[in-house]
Order: C-alpha cells, then structure tokens, then sequence
C-alpha cells in the first residue's frame, strides 16, 4: 500500500514540474494572443514571436543532448539546416499542388525525418568520441554540411531534377525551368507557412517528446550513461543505442526547427548555420541550467530578444549584450555568487519571520 | 614543382595555425579549457602592434613589446574576472560559454575604437625571402619567421613546464588541482602565470598572423582562432609538439585540398580529415590515450 | 535558479524599459510639430560585413543632413533612422520591425543581398516603398514596390564580360570568387555564362570561403598555370587587397578586373596602393572622378566623417536618398501620408525621374532596375583614371 | 555444474602480466571470497568476467556457457552483474532511479511506448517501481528512495550500488570490497545483508575484500591471489589458517 502511494507521490512530482512546463508556454501564448488581438503588439515583438519558437525548439532539443545525454554538440546549427533545407526545397517543388497547411505539415515531417536520419548516420562514428573531441567533430560535420550546401545547385524543369555541384552556370534547364537551390544565395520565396500558433504548438509537442522522453525508460538509460557510462554498461544498458536515439531525436527535432526557420523568411542562406549559431543555441542551454528544460526556455527567449531590445543603444547594443551575457553566466553559474544568492535568500527569509513575528 | 609550391605555402599558412594552436593548447593543458577568446586576444594584440606602429611611429620590436604587455594584462584580468569564479563552477561548459561571452566582447571593443572597416598591417618582419630552384619557388621571410618563432616558443614551452618550478607546477596543476593545492602549489598563481603565457603568445601570434596575411578587422581572429583550435585538437589537444604539427598539417591540407581537389569544397575536406584521424585517433594525433581506471 | 530566473527576468524588463526609453528619446526629437518623412535604413554594422553597412549609413546620413539644411523634401524634413541587420535575414525582418514601430514610411536597404530578399518580401506585404542602394541579387526587388541603385549580379556579370571583349582586353580568363558569398557567386556565375558567348574562355574558375578567405595562394597558383591574361575578381575590395599582396609574392601579374565590390581598395588605411597598380574595375562611382557632384559629395563625407573617402556603398546610400527625394518631389508627395499611399505615389514617380547621382545618370525602369551607364577605371599610381 | 567455471584466464598489460592462468569454479548459491594484497589482480580478474577486458588467454563460462570476451552489455545480460571498487552510482538520479535503471532489461517497454505514455507505459513503470521499492527495502533504503544518489552517505551509497546490481537479476553477483570505508558497525550490518541476498534470492556471491573479519565470516570459499597468480583455495577456514597466506600477506 505505502508502495503504490509513493508510486502516486513519485509520478506527481515529475508530472508537476513538467506541467507547469507546458503551462508556462501556454500562459506566454495567451498573452501574446491577447496583446496581440488587442493590438498592443508591436511590429518587432510581432515578427520575433517565430524566431522565439524556433530557438526554443532549438535550445529544447540541444539540452537533450547536452543536458541529459552529457555529450558536448557544437553542430546543432547543422541539423537545423538540413531541416531547412529539405523542407524548403520540398515546398519550392510542391508550390500550390497541395494546400497550404497539408504542404507545411509534410514539410515539417520530412525535414524532421531527414535530419533525423542525418543525425544517425552522423551520430554512429561520432559517438564514439568523447567530451572536446566530440564537440569538436559535430562542428565539423556542421562546417562539412554548410560547405557542401554553398556549391549545391538544384534546378527543376520538364524533364525533373538537375543537380549540379560548385558550379550554377553549368545548371542547364529548359524553358519554364526554375532554379531551386541556388548555391550561395540558397533558396529564395519558400511560401511563408510558419506561423506563431504553430510554433506553440510545436515547442508543445517538442516538449511532450522530450520531456516524456527523459521520464521513461530510455530517458533513464541515457541519463545513466551520462552518470556513468561504465555502470551502464555493467547493469545491460546498451550504450551505443540510447546515445544514438538521444542524439537522432534531438537532430530531429533541430530539423523541425529548421523547417520552421526556412517557412519563415523568404530567403535561406546557409550562412545562417554556421558554428556561431551551434555555438549560441549552446549558450541558451548552459545559461538556462544544463539538464533544466524549463531554463533553456527562458534563456532562449531572453537571450534572443534581448539583441532587438537594445537597440535603442545602438552602436553599444551588442557590447552591452555581451557584458550582459558574461555577467548572467557568472551569476547563474560561479559558486561564489551562488552561495552569495543562497544567504540572500536566508536573510529575506529571516526578515520576513521577524516581521511576522513583530506583527503578531 | 607546383606541388612543392602548393606544400610550402600550406607551410607557411600552417605555421600560422600552428602559432596560434600553441597558445590554445596550452591553456587547454594547465586550465583544462577552451579559451575561446584566444583568437580575439590575438586580434587585440595585432590592434595595438597595429595603432603603435602606424598611430605611434613606434619601431616594430617596441611595438611588439607593448603589444605583449597589453595582451599579458588583458589575459590575466579576464581570467582573474570572467574565468577565475567559474573555475568550480557545476559544469565545465560554464567557463567555455563565459569564454564565447568574453568573445563577443573584445570584438565589439575592437569594433568601437577602430571601426569595422580593414586595415592594412605593415609587415614587421623584415627577413628577406628565400628563393629556389631558380626563382621558381620563394618562401617569403614571415613563412620562415612564423617558422622559427614556432619551433622557438615550442622547445621554450617545453623546456619551461619540464624543468623550471613554475613550469612543474603547471604540470601539477593539469595532472591533479586538488593534489597539487595540497603539495603547496599556488594554483590560482599557477593558472593565471598560464594565461599570461598564453596571452603574450597571442600577441606574437596576432603580429605573425597579420604580417602573413595583413588585413585586420575585428573579426580577424575569429577563424583562424576556430581553425587553431581545429588544429590544437588535432594534433591532441594539449600535447605542446602537437599544437604545432596539428597547424602545419592543417595548413598543408587545407592547401593540397585546394590546389588537387576542390577549391569549393575545400572547407569541407579538411574537417573530413579531421573526422577521419580522430576516428581513428580519438585523441588526436600526440594526445595521450587516458583509459578510464574501473 | 528559481531566484536567478526572477533577477534574470528583472534584467529582461530592465532592458525593455531602457531600450523603450532610449526609443522615446529618438521619435522625440523631430515629431514634434511638423510631420517628417521617416526614412528607415537596414544594413549590417556589425560582424564580417560591417564595413559596408556603415559606408551606407554613413553616406545616407551625409544626404539626409543635406536635404534637411536645404528645405527638407517637398518642405518636410527627413528624419533618417539605421538599424543593424548583422547581414542576417532574420535579424534583417526584425530590423525591418523595429523601424515600422517607429514609424517608417520609407525604406532604404537592405545593403547586402541575402536580407534583402527576406525584407522585401515582408515590405511587398505592408505597401512599403523599398530601395536598396546595393542588394545586387535579382530577388532583392521582385515586388512591384522594390528599387536598386547598384547594377543586378546579371548586369554586372555580363557588363563586365562586354566590356572585356569590346574593348579586346583579354580572351582567356580566369575568375576567384567567394563561393559562400551570395553577391559574389551570383556575378561569377553570370560572368561565366556570358563569357563564352562574347569569345573569352574561362580557362580556371577558383572560389574561397567565408571560412577560409586569408590565403589565395593556391588558387592565384593554379589561375597562373592555367594561363590566363586576365583574373577577374567579383569579390570586396577587403579580401582583394590580401588577394592582390599575394599576388604579387607568387609574382604573377595579370591584368585585374573587378566589380563595385572592389571599389575601396585604394581607401583601406594603410593599403600599398602600388598593389593595386593596373586593377581594373567596372564601377559606377570613382572617387577622384573629376565630376563637380563626386568632388563635393567626396569633399562633405570626408570632412563629416574624417575619412579619406567614401567607398560606392556609402555613394550608392547617398544617390538612394537623393532618389527618394527626387521620386517624392515627382509624386508631389506629403509628410504625412501612410507607408502604403507613399509607396504608391513613389512607384508610379520612378519611371518618369532622372537622378542626376555620384553614381551617374540613373533612370529606372518599372521592374526597379536602374540604368546607367557603368565607368571602366583603372588603378594608375594610387589613383582611378577613366577609361 | 557449477555457476561459474574459469580456466587459466590471463591478461597483461604491456609486459606486466596483471592476471596469469586464473582458473576457479564457484557453485550456484555459493558466497565466494577472492582475496589478496594490493595489486594482487583482483580487480583484473572482475573486469575480465564482466568483459571490461577481454582476455588474452582463457575461457569463462557461466552456467555452462562460454561468454569469454562478450562485451559487457552482453555479459551482464548472460546474467553478471557487479559494484566497483570506487563507487560508480548515477549520481545526478535518485536512489529509485538508479535501482530501476537496473531493472532495464526485465521490465521494458519500448522509446515510443515511453514518449506517447501507451498503458504498457504505465503499467510496466508501476511494476518497475514496485519492484524497486521491494529491492531497496532489503538494504533499508526504502525511505531514501527520492533522495538523489549522490547525497547518500557514503554507507549506503555501497549499498545502493549492490541494490542496483541485484535488480538486472543475475545469477552471479560481483562484489569488490563493498565493505570499504564502513565502521565496524556497518560493516556488520552489510554481512547481515550480504548472507540475507544470497538466502532470500539464492544469489550465488564472489566478493573481493579485505576485511578479515567479513571475509571469514560470510564466505564459504576463497582464493588467494598473489601477484596476478592463484596463491591457493579452498573452504574459508583452511585457506585463511595457511601459512602460505599469511606469509604473502604479512611478507617475510
């Protein structure tokens, strides 16, 4: 008996924090939804309302590696772009043929399948690796894939594809042919689907995934192995596996991103994925607390509005940005500021029992 | 004969890697991290060998001296600042994202005072080019001098962490922090000596650098601090001859890539060759193979 | 980490207000009385590109000022407000968001291709009128509301291959491009296809990286193998001038031909302009051009700025507003007419204006190309000479 | 037959022979002691049965079967499982968790199961947790089982880790020192657990240790190891009184 009421109290606690996960993201939602209908909403915060989710995803599904599996990934940015890609030139390919939505949830599923098999395929001599040797392969395999996509030149005409490597003049199509992947230049006018709403949705279902995820059998399995990869290994836990799985979803999961990033601007480069954008969504991972979901949120949003909130510094926007980046890890993260923080709490706590005290 | 051309200006871009990896791997080694303000530093460095010399009409050694200064003190304060509280910090990654952080700083500051716009660095180094096989082939004076200057702090390294006291107890600290604490080290001391090193190679790193290739903008380290650091790891991260072989390989590939397969996908060959010779050896080329005690 | 999660919110909000505040400040100063024209800009003044961005908003800043001290547009004074884009689309859109917050009605950028094509596209969608002084990609201005100063990648590839084989320079050619740089591949990639049909051969066709562009050496090696008389070099004039350094150590010396990217070269400080001796470019704006307009505009932005010159961005930014000004004096336009009734009032006007520019004589046709006539100098002693 | 049968098992590591012909054969339900001064292998010789190693020479079988060099995974799987000398628990887990990672394999549902919560979900992770619950009472951790691994005392951190092990259900069980670093007291109390595994489950037991006073009290047999050789074995009282023994531990 005592056994199932634990089992009841156990499953609350993980169920509790991951609901007001999810209720976090909803309130945020309804809020914006409210300003937004109420036309309060400006411009700016209007059009970072996609990037928001986009790098939520990003930073979500980052963590998944990051945090729970404790493998060091600089090449997230390269999922990312897969997703983009391949989504973008599915939907440059379908144009109208299918409607609207229809077309942006195919998308969606390819660009998550296709960076998820990409993060296998990948993930399977990679994994092998360990801490800074690790990191530093996943940034070249995202430099590899930003490199060969520069010279990828794709056209679609009468007679199907023409595919063309570091050379567009070469791409010889026929009348009424268009060019799709343009080198440098990458795609331009993929058809404007992403949408705020739809982003919610996903940073839900993201959510739902990982978090249900690392509350599950495999989820422990991996998070063993982050523990202690040798342990694991004795109680019969199959270490290859679970780093795979934890390491494909969260491409996966980069790439849906990525579909979102490709749906929302009507050019993609592939500039945008380069080591510097791993290399920021890592940031929002380690600033929200390693392993804490509900952090890498937070930090994300904060650390992807606060650029735009600036402005008005102008030239000293992204120096200010900086400091403020240096300063919030050395708050969140130095033990010196940490147990500076601990006594503050104590002495408010103390405070607040004395004047209870008094007042009674 | 173009091959030996296209191996000797690998040579010459490696040897800049190189230089640069020496003072990555290092920190790395003692402070068991990845500093990756160093290419940054190097920027600043070459700023100010840039603004004495031009702005100053100092001579290029006083320059060079000064630019060692500014960067010795510019590398122990951020380590005394931004590093330093974060050395016991939960999570290694803490420090490495508080390095990108410092990063974006020194960048921006670099930006506000000398603007965006690329400057052209004076050649300092005045030795003369070698010419061979009849003219056919040159290695300019910078290659040569990049050259010595590597082999030259890369035995100084090495005979200074093996066999002054300083240097012992930087092999202390990168074994065992918690140990060497207790044998009466002075950690805090130690690591921060380490940055100071390492910034001061910066310095020599960034006038190298920028006399090989002399334009400088705020964002002249930012890449071949990310290819040193390729480098450094592979060549074994840590490992001092390392640094200095991972570079010039680099750079040799990187160039043969180049010149034999694609110069568009260049890029993308060189960190296949990465991929591959860690795969092969996971540490890197000299990093030594730790096995875990069970 | 509950508690930092609270200060870290504090800090958020700390942010917004001052940024709020700092953007009150701004609007303050002109909308007091009088309604102006707000004229929004975009480019990159920060990151690898930002030389250019602030070329743009330096030498749109030098017109705007000028404007206002001569009667402003139509009576109404222009206030002229930059915003960084990072050479980010998506930083560019959020650019393009902030400056509608604040009340443009016009927009001059973006300054690079890329982000260009992604605001335009957001500005097609609101009925603002768009001018790019340099977005050169085809797509920056397919909205019926968008217009360049600069040439297209397609004008100027083929321009540059015309004029190589109308005045008989060279027959085998060689190109060095950035592959990752959509400006840069774009012009290649037009040059290339026009080439054979004006009787060049491209006998060698190397490209460099954003990742790896400090050494050429190689790619100058195997265009010197191949035998070309002629590099042509549809990069910016920053890598050009380590480009050409080198050059000269493998001692190869063809003749060099660039593009609007090029122009500059002589300007970076400290540059040994005997480099450059010989380089040929295509460019609409020479900064010693003997021009009354370009010795006055040169003369103003060296003295505003302490320069010694302004590069063809800043002179594109210049003629940008100036075209602004000129298509609203057409359209007999008012201050304070919406975004959308401007845009229209400005499109049907720049069919029928001739912007008498530092770029040249610019008519635009209604898809928003210009046209004008580009001017081959050529680098003698450190300085352009007409051809 | 016997539960584990080893045969001139050896390993060295670059010229030092660390295990040289190892042979042994332990009886199902039997409580094993393998003893030795420091650096005599011992640890050698369980990293070579759970296929941290792999021999150079040698054959293990368990329960009749070959598993010599199976990786771990597998090894454990065949039914080994084993605590460290130097504990390795999932640190940032709580104490249930560690124990049900240790149920992965006998109580599985697959990632998709997991991630869209089918019932499977929910009733396999009941019985996971009961049968936890009932592995933890045994070691008297049942009231911990929310507190994170790494805040146990050191005491029953040692326990926790055998409570982890005896969850994949193995047929042999592996102890290295697990009373390291107890007092007296403790230490006592571990024997009392140690004898209640191998009678309530009919474990059988090999443990490494050093504690005279465990050793001979629990274990039935031992083997001497001395300089990576088998020094002698045999019942517990005959082996513990031999001169040989005493000689090797005390030296000359």
């Amino acid at each position: 008996m005592t056994v199932m009421k634990n089992t009841i109290k156990n499953m609350k606690k993980s169920t509790k924090s991951n609901l007001i996960t999810y209720g976090m993201v909803i309130v945020a939602y309804i809020i914006v939804q409210i300003f937004s209908t109420t036309g309060n909403l400006s411009s700016m915060m209007q059009g970072l309302l996609v990037p928001l989710c986009i790098y939520v995803i990003a930073a979500v599904s980052l963590n998944l590696v990051v945090g729970f599996s404790g493998e060091l990934s600089l090449g997230h940015a390269g999922f990312m772009c897969i997703g983009a890609y391949v989504s973008a030139f599915f939907s440059s390919c379908v144009g109208d043929a299918l409607p609207g939505p229809l077309r942006f949830l195919f998308a969606i599923l390819i660009g998550a399948a296709v960076a998820g098999i990409f993060g296998i395929l990948i993930g399977i001599p990679v994994l092998r690796l360990r801490g800074d040797y690790l990191a530093i392969v996943t940034l070249a395999f995202g430099e590899i894939i930003k490199n060969l996509m520069n010279v990828l030149y794709i056209g679609i005409d009468g007679s199907g594809l023409h595919i063309q490597a570091s050379d567009g003049g070469a791409l010889v199509l026929d009348a009424g042919g268009k060019v799709i992947v343009n080198g440098a230049l990458g795609i331009t006018g993929t058809p404007k689907d992403s949408t705020f709403t739809i982003g919610v949705i996903i940073i839900l279902i993201t959510l739902f995934i990982v978090q249900n995820l690392v509350n599950s059998r495999s989820g422990r399995a991996i998070m063993a192995i982050r523990d202690n990869r040798i342990a694991a290994e004795s109680i019969g836990i199959n270490i290859t596996k679970y780093k795979l799985m934890a390491f494909s979803i969260s491409a996966a999961l980069a790439g849906v991103a990525g579909v979102l990033y490709s749906h929302n601007l009507a050019t993609l480069t592939v500039k945008k994925f380069d080591y510097n954008t791993s290399i920021m969504i890592l940031v929002f991972v380690v600033l929200g607390g390693i392993g804490n979901i509900r952090g890498s949120i937070i930090a994300a949003v904060i650390l992807t509005a606060l650029p735009e909130l600036l402005r008005g510094l102008s030239d000293y926007r992204m120096l200010i940005y900086a400091i403020v980046l240096v300063a919030m890890m050395l708050f969140n993260w130095a033990p010196a500021a940490i147990s500076w923080r601990e006594r503050m709490k104590e002495k408010i706590a103390e405070r607040r029992k004395h004047q209870t005290k008094e007042a009674a | 004969m173009s091959f030996i051309s296209h191996l000797i200006n690998g040579i010459s871009l490696g040897s800049v890697y190189a230089i640069i990896a020496l003072g990555y791997t290092m920190v790395y080694g003692i402070a068991k991290m990845l500093n990756f303000a160093h290419g940054d530093v190097i920027m600043i460095g070459a700023y100010v060998v840039f603004t004495s010399m031009t702005g100053m009409g100092l001579n290029p050694i006083l320059s060079i001296l000064l630019s060692m200064v500014v960067c010795t003190v510019l590398g122990v304060v951020i380590e005394r600042i931004a590093y330093k509280p974060l050395r016991n910090a939960a999570s290694p990654l803490a420090v490495l994202i508080t390095a990108i952080g410092i990063s974006y700083l020194l960048q921006n500051v670099a930006l506000l005072l000398f603007g965006a716009g690329a400057k052209t660095f004076t050649n300092v180094v005045t030795f003369p080019s070698i010419s061979l096989a009849g003219g056919k082939l040159t290695i300019t004076g910078v290659t040569i001098v990049t050259i010595l200057a590597c082999i030259v702090i890369m035995v100084g390294l090495s005979l200074f962490v093996g066999k002054t006291k300083p240097g012992r107890a930087m092999q202390a600290v990168s074994e065992d922090r918690g140990a060497a604490q207790l044998m009466g080290v002075n950690v805090n001391g130690t690591i921060a000596l380490t940055f100071a090193i390492g910034s001061a190679l910066a310095a020599i790193a960034g006038v190298l650098l920028c006399s090989a290739y002399p334009s400088l903008t705020p964002y002249t380290g930012a890449m071949p601090g990310i290819k040193a650091f390729v480098a450094a790891v592979f060549g074994g991260i840590g490992s001092i001859p390392g640094a200095m072989i991972g570079g010039i390989l680099l750079g040799i590939i990187e160039l043969l890539s180049k010149a034999y397969i694609s110069s568009q996908v260049a890029d993308a060959i060189v960190f296949a060759v990465l991929i591959v010779v860690l795969l092969i050896k996971p540490t890197g080329l000299f990093g030594k193979n730790i096995q875990e005690k069970v | 980490m509950k508690k930092s999660k609270k200060l870290m919110c504090l800090a958020l909000s700390a942010a917004f207000a001052v940024s709020a505040l700092a953007g009150c400040g701004n609007s303050g100063k002109g909308s007091s009385s009088e309604p102006t024209y707000k004229i929004g800009a975009i480019g990159p003044v920060t990151g690898s590109a930002g030389a250019y961005g602030e070329a743009v908003k330096k030498g749109a800043q030098l017109a705007a000022d000028e404007i206002n001290a001569n009667g402003g547009i139509n009576g109404a004074k222009i206030e002229f407000k930059f915003e960084d884009d990072e050479n980010d689309a998506e930083k560019a859109v959020n650019a393009y968001n902030t400056l509608k917050d604040w009340g443009m009605q016009m927009l001059m950028g973006t300054v690079t291709s890329a982000p260009c094509i992604a605001v335009e596209s957001e500005a097609a969608n609101d009925n603002m009128f768009l001018l790019t002084p340099s977005g050169t990609a085809v797509d920056c201005i397919s909205g019926s509301n968008a217009f360049r100063v600069c040439f297209s990648d397609p004008a100027q590839g083929t321009k540059s291959a015309e004029y190589i084989s109308e005045n008989n320079i060279a027959t085998k050619v060689a190109c060095i491009y950035d592959s990752s740089d959509p400006y840069s591949s774009g012009i290649y990639q037009n040059f290339a296809a026009a080439a054979p049909d004006k009787g060049m051969e491209v006998v060698a066709a190397e490209a460099f990286t954003a990742d790896s562009k400090t050494d050429f050496k190689v790619q100058l090696q195997k265009v010197k193998d191949s035998g070309a008389e002629l590099v042509f070099l549809p990069i910016y004039y920053t890598e050009a001038a380590l480009l050409l350094q080198q050059a000269k150590d493998i001692n190869f010396s063809p003749i060099f031909f660039g593009c609007d990217g090029l122009d500059g070269l002589l300007d970076v400080e400290n540059f040994d302009a005997s480099l450059a001796e010989g380089v040929m470019l295509l460019t609409p704006f020479a900064a010693d051009a003997e021009d009354e307009k370009t010795q006055q505009f040169v003369k103003a932005y060296s003295e505003k700025y302490n320069e010694a010159a302004p590069i063809q961005f800043a002179a594109d930014a210049y003629d940008a507003i100036y075209t602004i000004k000129a298509a609203a004096e057409e359209a007999g336009t008012k201050a304070d007419m919406s975004n959308s009734d401007l845009c229209d009032a400005l499109v049907a006007a720049m069919p029928k204006i001739t912007v008498e520019g530092v770029t040249g004589t610019i008519t635009w046709a209604e898809d928003g190309e210009p046209d004008k006539e580009p001017k081959a100098v050529k680098i003698e002693s450190g300085a352009y000479v007409a051809l | 037959m016997a539960m584990l049968e080893v045969n001139n098992l050896s390993i060295s590591f670059g010229g030092l022979h660390a295990v040289d012909g190892f042979s042994m054969k332990i009886e199902k339900g039997e409580l094993y002691g393998l003893i030795g001064p420091n650096g005599a292998g011992k640890t050698t010789v369980f990293n070579l049965l759970t296929g941290v190693y792999k021999p150079d020479e040698g054959i293990v079988l368990l329960d009749g079967k070959d598993i010599t060099g199976h990786s771990t995974m597998d090894i454990n799987k065949e039914g080994i499982a084993r605590t460290f000398q130097n504990i390795r628990l999932f640190k940032a887990m709580s104490v249930l968790d560690n124990v049900k990672a240790g149920l992965h394999n006998h109580h599985a549902y697959n990632t998709l199961t997991g991630i869209l919560r089918l019932p499977k979900y929910f009733q396999t992770e009941k019985e996971m947790n009961q049968k936890a619950h009932e592995i933890l009472k045994v070691f008297d951790l049942d009231q911990e089982a929310e507190v994170l691994a790494s805040n146990l005392p050191y005491g029953k951190q040692r326990k926790l880790e055998i409570a982890r092990a005896l969850a994949t259900d193995p047929k042999l069980l592996l102890l290295d020192e697990p009373a390291a670093g107890m007092n007296p007291n403790e230490t006592q109390e571990l024997m009392d657990t140690i004898c209640f595994v191998q009678k309530h489950f009919h474990m059988t037991i090999l443990l490494i240790e050093h504690d005279m006073k465990l050793v001979g009290g629990i274990c039935e047999e031992l083997t001497v190891l001395n300089f990576g050789q088998v020094l002698t074995q045999g019942k517990t009282a005959d082996v513990l009184n031999d001169p040989v023994v005493i000689k090797a531990y005390l030296g000359e």
